[in-house]
Order: C-alpha cells, then structure tokens, then sequence
C-alpha cells in the first residue's frame, strides 16, 4: 500500500492510462516542463513526451475545444484548465459543444474528454483565481461532473472519468495536492454516480463536496464530543447525482447539513437541499442547513479570505443549529 | 442519387463539371424547396440558405478524399449534400423526423452525418473551429492521412475562437483547412462595419499560415485550389486558411426581409454572380440540357419531401434519449 | 394608458434613457439596420444614430468587455448578446471582470453596464439557440439579475437596470416578446429586489419566472376551477431576491411550486426551494414542488421540444400533487 | 515622493533620463523587496515581478499624458508605480492593508488607482483588453483628448480576447495603444512553443492596425515610440500596437525554480539585457551617483515596508462590503 498525496494520486491515474492507452493525451497550459502550476504532472513529460503531454498557448477556448474534437474522433484527452476562474472563457464549447454533441447529432457521436481544473481559497489569490464554478455545469445535461475529496478517490474518479464516453468536469481543490493516504497497487476505478459515506452517524446527515468533506470531518469529531452523532456523506460525483444514498442517509437522521466552499447562493447545495426536502420530507426535523461562502467575491486579504469560506466551526455551528431544533 | 466521385482527382473533365453543375442545381433546388416549405408553415426552426454559394460546398467537398471531415455553420445544407447526405435523410431531419440525418434531434442548424464525415454543422458561430483543429491533431497523432476542414463565413473571423483555433493549428503544423466563405455580411452587418481589413486572408498572417485566395462563384477554381489546400494540409506542411470570395444572393435567413440592403444592388449581385449561371457558360450547356439535369434534381428534391412527409414523427419521450453514452 | 408589446417595451426603455442621457447608449450584433434578431431594436437607429446604436462584429468577449470599459468611464452601456446561449462566450467578463471590478478595487469602481439578452424553446431552435442560463449569474456575487416577464414589468425594471450601478445581467423570453399590455404614458421605474404578486390565494404559492408566470397563471386560473386557491409571485428579480416576499406567501399557503423554463436540476428553483424550507420550515405542509425543463438539451422536433419544457399543465400537476399531501 | 513628470514631452534631456532611471531603480528594489519579504512569509497571495521589465513600465507611464488611463496584467506592480501609485499604498496592498491601493481587496494581481487613471491590473491574461477598447470608446464618445492603454504580454495574444479586442478597437478607430512585452516566455512556455510567428508585430496586420517595434531594454526609445503611439491614437488615427521586445529576467513567478531555462541561458540574459544598466552605460554615472540614487530609493522602499507593517488591518466583515455600488 503505497502512501500517495492527492496530487501523486491524480498523477498516477494519467500516468497508468496513458501508459495503457495510446488514445489517452493530456494538454493544458504549462503542463509539460513544470509539470502545471499546481505540479501535478510534474515528471511525466519525461515518461510520455511532448506529443502527448502537451503544453498549450494561453487559448483556453481552442483548449477545449480541441480536446473536444480528438474525442469526437475516438481520442481520449484530458485537458487541464490550469484554474477553474478561465473556465469561464471555455464554457462556451464545455456547454455548447461538448455537452451536447451526442444529442444534436441524435446519439452518432461520443466525446469522451475529461477536463481537469482546481480552485479553491485558502491562499489569497485573490478573487479571479479562487472560485468553486460546479454548480454551472451540474445545470447542463450531457455533462457528467465530478469534484473529489481524497487521494483514493480522485485516482479512481478520474480514471472512471477518462474512459467514460461522456464529457466529465473535474474539479480537484487546490488545498488538498498534499493531503496524503495509503492507497492500494492496483487503481481501483470508483463508478461515476456513488456517494461515499465517510462516517456513520445517527443524528444529523452532512453532506459535503471538496475541502469541505474534511471540514465536515473534523466538525462531526468535534459534535461527537458533544454527544452529537454525525454521518459525514460526500457524493463525489455530482452530475449523476447518487439521490438514494443521499436520501436515505437525511431518513435514517431526520436532520441534514448542505456543506460546500462555493457561494452558498444557487451552490450545489441548493440543489442537494431541494432534492432532498423534496424526498425525505416527512422525515425531516428541522430545516436543512447550507454551508458555504458568503456572498462575495474572494478578497485578498487573509482574515477577509478567511472570513468569506468557510471552516470546520461553520460546519459545526450548522449542525448545532439543526439539533438544537425540535423537531416535528 | 449522388453523382460519382471524380475519378482521377485533381483534373477535371467536361463529365466532371456536369457533374458538379448537377449537383450545385441539386443544392439550389433543394434550398428554395426548403424555403418554399418553410414559407408554407411545414418546418420549423431557424433557416438559412446559402444559395449564391453553391460552388464552395462542392467545390471543396468534392476535392476531399475518403475519410476526410468537414465541420460546418448555421448555412450547412449544402455543405451537408456536398459531403453525401442524401437529399431524403436532410430533408427528413428539417422536417424533424427519426429519418434525418441527426435524427430530429439537431434541425438545419445541427445536421451531422459522422459516417460521411460530416462532423456537424454549428449554430454558434466560430464553434466549431476548435473541434477542426482538435480532429486533425488526432489524425496526426494516428498518423492518418486525413484532413479536417472547417467552413465558416467572414463574420466567424471576428471571434476569439477562430484566432485560438487557427493559432492553436499553426503552431500544430495539424492537417486541417479552413474555408473562410467571404460572402461580405454577417446577418445584416457588411464587411466594412465588422472587419477592419479589405482583403480578409491577411488574417492568416497573425499565424504565419498559408493563406490561398479563390473566387467562390468558380467551382473549378475552388475545386482546384481546395486541393492544393488539402494536399498541403495532408502531406503535413501545416493548415491552410482558404479566402473563398463568394455572394449570399438570398436574405441571411428565410423570411429575411433584408432592409439593410438595396434592391438594386441585390439585383446586380443575383444577375452577375451567380455561380450557375458562370458554369453553365463554360460548360455552353444547352437550356434542354440544363431542363433535362433541372427536371432530374427536382424530382430528387420533390421525392426528399415525400420522403421526409412520410418520415416517422418521434415519440415525445425520445427526447430523453441520447444525452449520455 | 398607450398598449405596448414586450418588445416596445423594452425598446421604450431604451429609447427614453438614451432621450434623456447621452453616457446611455446600446451596443450589439446586427441591432441597428435589422433592429436586433428579434426587433427590439427597430427603429432606434434612425433616431440615434449609428454612434449610440452601435452594430458590432460577432465578438461576444469584446462586446460585453467593451461595454464594461466604458461603463468604467461612467458611461451607462446596454449590451445585447443576441442569444443567452452566447453568454457562454462571455462569461469571463461578466463573471470575472463586470462582476469584481468594484470589489477588487476595494470600492473605487462601479461597473453601471446592462447585459440584456433572450432566449427561450417554443420555436425549435434546437439545443445552441434556447437555454436559459439565468440560474449562473445568481450565483454570482457582484452580479444582479433581472428576469422579466410582463411588458410593463420588463419596461420598468430595465430602466431601474440602466440606472442601477452595478452591473445587470436583464433576461428577455423570446415567446413573450409579442405580449400586450396597457401601460402608463409615464415610464415606472420599478425597483429591483421587488417581487409582485400577480394573483392572491390561499392554498398554494407559486412562484414562477418568465414565460412560466403565464403558465402559473393559468394553471391558477384552472386550478381555481377545481376549488384550489393558488397566489403567483414573480420575483423578477433573481439578484437580489426579494425573499421576504416570497416566503411570507408561503407562510401563509403552506405549500409551495416552484416553476421556471430552465432545466430544473441546479435551477433557479433550487435556490428558492431551499430558502423556502429554510424560512417556511415549519408552515410547509407539503414538499416544494419544482417545476423546469427535464434533463436534456432542447431538441429540434416540435413534439419533443414541447415535451422537455414545462407548459402550464404541469404547474397544474404539481399543484395538485402539492395539494394532495397531506399537511402535517 | 515620485520624482517629477517630465517637463517638455516628446523631448528628453539627461535630466530626463535621470529621473527615468531612478524611477526604473525605485522599480527594481521595490520588487527585490518584494520577493525578500515573499520568502520571509510576510506577503499572501501569488506574486509575480517584473525585473528587466522596468524600462517598459517607465517609458510607456512618462509618455502619457493626464488622464490618460491604463490596464495592467499580473505583472503590475513596475505598470502601478510608473502610473504614479506611491510605493507605501502598492506595498500595504501587498500586505492586505485598508491603506493599500486596492484597499486589500485586490492584491498584487488586482492593483488599482482609479484617481491616478490605474483601471487594474488583471489576473485573467487578457481579461483587461476589452476594457481597454471601452474606455478609449467612452473617451471618443465625450470627444476627451484621452487615451486608454493595456500592458499585456506576449503569451497573451494568443487568447481570443486578445483577438477581439485590437479587432473592435481598429474597427471603431478609438485612441488606445496595446503595449505588448514580448518577454518571449508564458510562464514555462517559450514563444515558439506558443506562438506560430517570430515577429510578433505580424499580429496586428490581421487588423489593418498600425504596428511599432522597439527595443524594451531601451527606456528612451521606449519614451519615443510611445510618444508617437500616443499622439497617432489621441489625434484620432486609430489605435496602435506597440510591439516591445523585452526580457523577464527572473522566474515567472516568486519561487519559480526555472526548470524550464538554463541557468547559462539566464545568466547571459541579465548581463547583457538589463535596463539599467544600459541607462546607467548610456547616462554614464558614476559608482558615486548610483550609489546615492539607490540610497535614496532604497529609503524609499524601506520606509513602505514600514508603512505597510504599521497598516491597519481589515476587519473580518469588511469582506461583505464593496460587493454592490
Ligand atoms: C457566437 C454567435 N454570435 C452570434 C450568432 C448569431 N448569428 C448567426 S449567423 C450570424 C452571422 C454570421 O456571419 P458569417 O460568419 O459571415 O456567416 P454567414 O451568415 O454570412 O454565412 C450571426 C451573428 C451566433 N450564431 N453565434
Ligand atoms: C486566461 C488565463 N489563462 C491562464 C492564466 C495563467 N497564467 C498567468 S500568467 C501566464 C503567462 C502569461 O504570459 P504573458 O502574457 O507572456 O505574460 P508574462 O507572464 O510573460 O508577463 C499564465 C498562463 C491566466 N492568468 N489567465
Ligand atoms: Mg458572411
Ligand atoms: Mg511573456
């Protein structure tokens, strides 16, 4: 069992697919000397070469785009958009083109593509080079979208992402490239659409994405020693959404907690939030709680950064919140 | 229903050209079909014709070789009949039946036929040129001899898409081609009020791309520049930016009033460039000639619409079909 | 009391501002000789001329960008993005540059710029031509959005836009455009972050956006017949929303449908669902209901478009399955 | 505490050059002060400098005239400086100060001084440039002797902004002037590999615009060409692009180990292509001088970091505010 940092783990989910598969590239800006700015394909420049571990002009439209193209011709690529603020400049064909392809051609055609990229705040960047965009594409059917938590689980979402036949987003967070975890030899790919439940509990369901399943960790060890019992649900993959796990977990304790770093407002716990009080209605004791930014761009300085995302004791004040209500 | 191929590419013999005149009536015919119908309420959507602009879609099409692709507009019908979509499986998908060539899922904005290599056309402008220079890095990568080739209009060279798709094929040396069909408007917008140059293949100069210049309303021109395009482009020389000069002589869009243009000089264009009546003269074809291949074409364009008529209608909840793979 | 279209209406909207203010002026493709792909903009350039009725090339980034440099300067710039789907190509200046500026800057900028733009399925303009993307743009901080759905409303709210210093995103429905409606001589301007109550009722609440406020009040009126008493709230205003409003109508309905043409999944009726059972907790007797376009891109064919989008029949549906429950 | 404009523009005495050099100086140390403070982790945020850029910053920022407005790039802080910031605000900026130029919103990526005509700088490669063209479109609206000018560098010309930016602004003839560095790399990406031209000047002939070559490394020549630039934009002839050939003479960012370069490479660079000391060669100053201009604007430095320390900090909350006019 080797011990892989999330970002060797999503290094190595590349390096083994490209090794297996000639149809699988990656592209992205900076990719290949520096091994990105986040150092995640650091040395595989020197195992796969510069046809296939290519670096790109500052074009993150033809970016995607082209990835877009080789996978409408069988290719599977995976381009990296270096931060997740310049998918805006890609969503046109992310949205447009790539979604929806298959359907506009009435199902003659697959894209394959995965496109990588990472945000996240916790180091300043500043408010065009932090934010948490998923909920855009979780809205756009024809896309799959993934955002993983851990080591194990980014190397196994991210080769189930390469070979699925659809276009997936795939959010990494950037405060997590060091987090580290004892992963087995052999990848196990992680099927697109199942939830993990992190942590059994019984009184309140917290269900969160990306940085904030580790939050969401530590704010349920912390409600134990309160006597509260949390069960810690991470969906993983957002776009299909694993509704049943969800679900039956918010029944099983009658309370939930949404918890992302994105802005709360129209974030993907709106969405988490409606299904389920739409499923589990008569179970529900009390209102289900966001977690997530306040509204507000990403500001420079540290204690308004810090301010603005939020942290384990939100998590914790949350489920506080939902406890302390009685229920029906 | 199609013609044959020309045989020995890259000469062209009086046949060919009478095959070519064929099917650039074939296009016409089918296109004022298509306006004849929408104006009588049987089809739906957003429509735009190309015709003035037939030699391009054969002229280019027809100097592809097997297993080449073309990505094209929202003016696509006759790229897509130039490409080998029957007239029945295109009419079928305007009239939006399972029969059509996307199925009824796309309409004349969206029509694809993958088998044929006709990657699809685009409603959003500059769209698909990324996707041309993406499948021409994997033909490379594969090391076949293929071309991908984008058609887009003068307007498409406005856009941040083109510039990176361009830049990005360059910078490649991808085997791919784009036609840049000049037509001077983008809707109601002429040339000078969108572009500030005159002559729109200096735009290649921004990537040190080979730039060729045609007169679009000349197939044999375009046929003969397209493939010294694509030969340049397959033997790994680098993409080619093709200027095609060319004329829209209808409205941007069926029922396009055209306000923003005069009358008379719309009269002028239609009576001097129409690109059938030029081959027609080189050709010195005979008006029982041209009757005789007229009468063939309409009753291809005519049986297209019994055909797509009769299509099936699909089932509501097939919309839930095809998202995903 | 003059009757004005839609489409007059918003071109009233304009043509006064632009009367009144010379820093006001509009800008977008093909919206001078041919007034706008769909109208709106006839006849303006003849009164104002091709400076302040500006045609510009198919460059959706620059359009929008343009627009903001010059509302950095103080002018008051009207952006047309002829197709909401075209958005997608600028969202890296609105979300990034329209929306921060202010903020970045520490509040030594305003962007006072208006995005309008249409969309809407009913025409099978099939799937790049009619998404309704209102549901991005409220997620993002900085950002208001307006979404209008009747002439007098869209006449007053893009005034209030024009002259709101913040930057607008200001979303038209292509099938209302035709709608008529007896409006004042005198120009309303109607506050942004106001929702209107366009029926009273008892049972249930609705609250719809666009052109499903007119489904919603038919469903209404139907639903009347079947003795159930149904109030319809538009928010119009999706940022800042006018959440009091809205949940005081639930408080006092108890149940709730939420209703809007955009794909349900991460719409905008997820955010109002999950304020509503934050807020109406313990009023709801009933899950809130929602109401969208089923999870697929627009198709071209009629019967299939028809069936995606959602139509006042299944406003009544989910009203009468709100009703149905029982209460708690 | 900036030394004073120079007096009869268009004309440079050595004073002049003086007063250029030990702003370029001032520059300079401001950013090695930056990096220090960086690498002893008393700066947040992501940091890029811009030393052997500095002739570029003060030979564009001289030639402008009042009200003249600027955008700027990652790359900012020499941009800010040169448009008149005082190094206190740039350094509480950096420091997330209330007292900084952005107030401690922006950061080194986001530095603004809206009074002293600093639109921003922009971490978006590219994302300032349509702004750019709208200002010079507001200043030809109100008939404003003004000009609007973007910095930006050579990897940015590949983005689509970039494209349709210098397009609109040529069309519609505004006074801008696009100053690119041409630094020949994109963080670890050299020219070559992302650019398909090796003049990049080339890029504006896709826009009929005029083009101006010059010599980063060379303030005065930079002044000149700038000069001219300005006056060509403001009299109404239509933007210009200024190509300026210059070099990053330190990694791309602070803490960048350069995998990507060679050390021989890098070191060869900054003995020959330094600005100042090619001012200082060309002013011929003595050891005596330069030592007491460095003196002097180390000072200068110093006391911002002073300043910056004694800043106040904001208060958690403030985050809610500035959000909406
Ligand atoms: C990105 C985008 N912007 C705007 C439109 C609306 N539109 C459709 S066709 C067209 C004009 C295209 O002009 P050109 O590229 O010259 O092609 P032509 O219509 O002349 O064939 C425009 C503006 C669009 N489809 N996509
Ligand atoms: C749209 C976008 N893509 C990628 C980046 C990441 N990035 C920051 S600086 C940079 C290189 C910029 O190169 P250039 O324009 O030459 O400016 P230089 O850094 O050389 O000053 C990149 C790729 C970005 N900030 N914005
Ligand atoms: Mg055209
Ligand atoms: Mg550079």
């Amino acid at each position: 069992m080797p011990e892989l940092s999330y970002r060797e783990a999503v290094r190595d989910a590349l390096s083994r697919a490209m090794r297996e598969d000639d149809d699988v590239f990656i592209m992205g800006e900076d990719i290949a000397e520096m091994g990105g700015s986040m150092g995640v394909t650091q040395g595989m420049l020197d195992e796969f070469g510069p046809e296939r571990v290519r670096n790109t002009p500052i074009s993150e439209m033809a970016l995607a785009g082209t990835a877009i193209g080789a996978a409408m011709q069988g290719m599977r690529p995976v381009a990296e958009i270096m931060y997740e603020d310049f998918l805006t400049l890609a969503t046109e064909q992310i949205v447009n083109q790539a979604a929806k392809h298959r359907y506009m051609s009435g199902g003659q055609l697959s894209v394959p593509v995965t496109f990588r990229t990472q945000g996240g705040a916790g180091w300043s960047p500043g408010a065009q080079h932090a934010q948490q965009l998923e909920a855009w594409f979780v809205h756009i059917p024809g896309l799959k979208v993934v955002f993983a938590s851990t080591p194990s689980d980014v190397r196994g979402l991210l080769w189930s992402s390469i070979y699925d036949d659809n276009p997936v987003v795939f959010f990494e967070h950037r405060t997590l490239y060091g987090l580290k975890e004892d992963v087995p030899d052999e990848l196990e790919p992680i099927p697109l659409g199942q939830a993990r439940v992190h942590r059994e509990g019984d009184d309140v369901t917290v269900i969160a994405t990306g940085r904030l399943v580790h939050e969401a960790l530590s704010a349920a060890q912390e409600a134990e020693g309160e006597g509260i019992s949390v069960e810690v649900v991470d969906p993983r993959t957002l776009q299909p959404l694993d509704e049943e796990t969800l679900v039956d977990s918010v029944k099983k304790t009658s309370r939930c907690v949404v918890a992302h770093e994105a802005v709360t407002r129209m974030g993907f716990g709106a969405e988490v939030a409606s299904v389920i009080q739409y499923s589990a209605f008569d179970w529900l004791d009390a209102p289900i709680e966001r977690v997530g930014a306040k509204f507000a761009p990403l500001p420079f300085a540290p204690v308004m950064e810090e301010f603005v995302v939020p942290h384990a004791n939100d998590v914790l004040a949350a489920i506080r919140r939902t406890v302390g209500r009685n229920g029906n | 229903m199609r013609v044959a191929k020309v045989e020995q590419k890259g000469t062209l013999s009086d046949a060919d050209l009478r095959d070519f005149f064929r099917e650039m009536l074939l296009i016409r015919r089918f296109e004022e079909k298509v306006e004849e119908r929408f104006r009588a309420g049987e089809l739906p959507g957003f429509l735009h014709v190309a015709i003035g602009q037939e030699a391009v879609a054969v002229g280019v099409c027809r100097a592809l070789e097997e297993g080449d692709v073309i990505a094209s507009t929202h003016r696509a019908h006759g790229h897509t009949l130039a490409k080998g979509t029957t007239p029945n499986e295109l009419m079928a998908e305007l009239y939006g039946k399972l029969e059509g060539c996307s199925h009824g899922y796309g309409g004349s904005m969206h029509l694809y036929d993958v088998e044929r290599g006709n990657m699809g056309a685009n409603a959003v402008v500059g769209g698909g040129l990324p996707a041309t220079t993406g499948a021409a890095l994997a033909f490379k990568f594969r090391g076949e001899p293929r071309v991908a080739v984008a058609f887009f209009g003068d307007g498409a060279t406005n856009i941040g898409t083109f510039h990176e798709s361009l830049n990005l094929a360059q910078l490649w040396q991808v085997p791919a081609v784009f036609v840049c069909e000049n037509n001077h408007w983008a809707e109601s917008t002429p040339g000078w009020q969108h572009m500030p140059i005159e002559d729109i293949s200096q735009r290649a100069v921004a990537y040190g791309m080979k730039a060729v210049k045609v007169d679009g309303q000349d197939v044999e021109a375009v046929y003969k520049a397209s493939r010294k395009a694509l030969e340049h482009a397959r033997s790994g020389k680098g993409p080619v930016f093709l200027a095609v000069e060319t004329y829209r002589l209808v409205g941007h869009y069926i029922g396009d009033p055209q306000v923003y243009r005069s009358k008379e000089e719309l009269q002028e264009t239609r009576e001097t460039q129409d690109p059938l009546d030029h081959l027609r003269a080189k050709l010195e074809l005979s008006d029982d000639e041209v009757e005789e291949i007229d009468r063939e074409v309409q009753e291809i364009v005519d049986a297209s619409v019994e055909f797509a008529k009769n299509g099936t209608e699909p089932k509501p909840e097939d919309a839930l079909k095809n998202i995903y793979a």
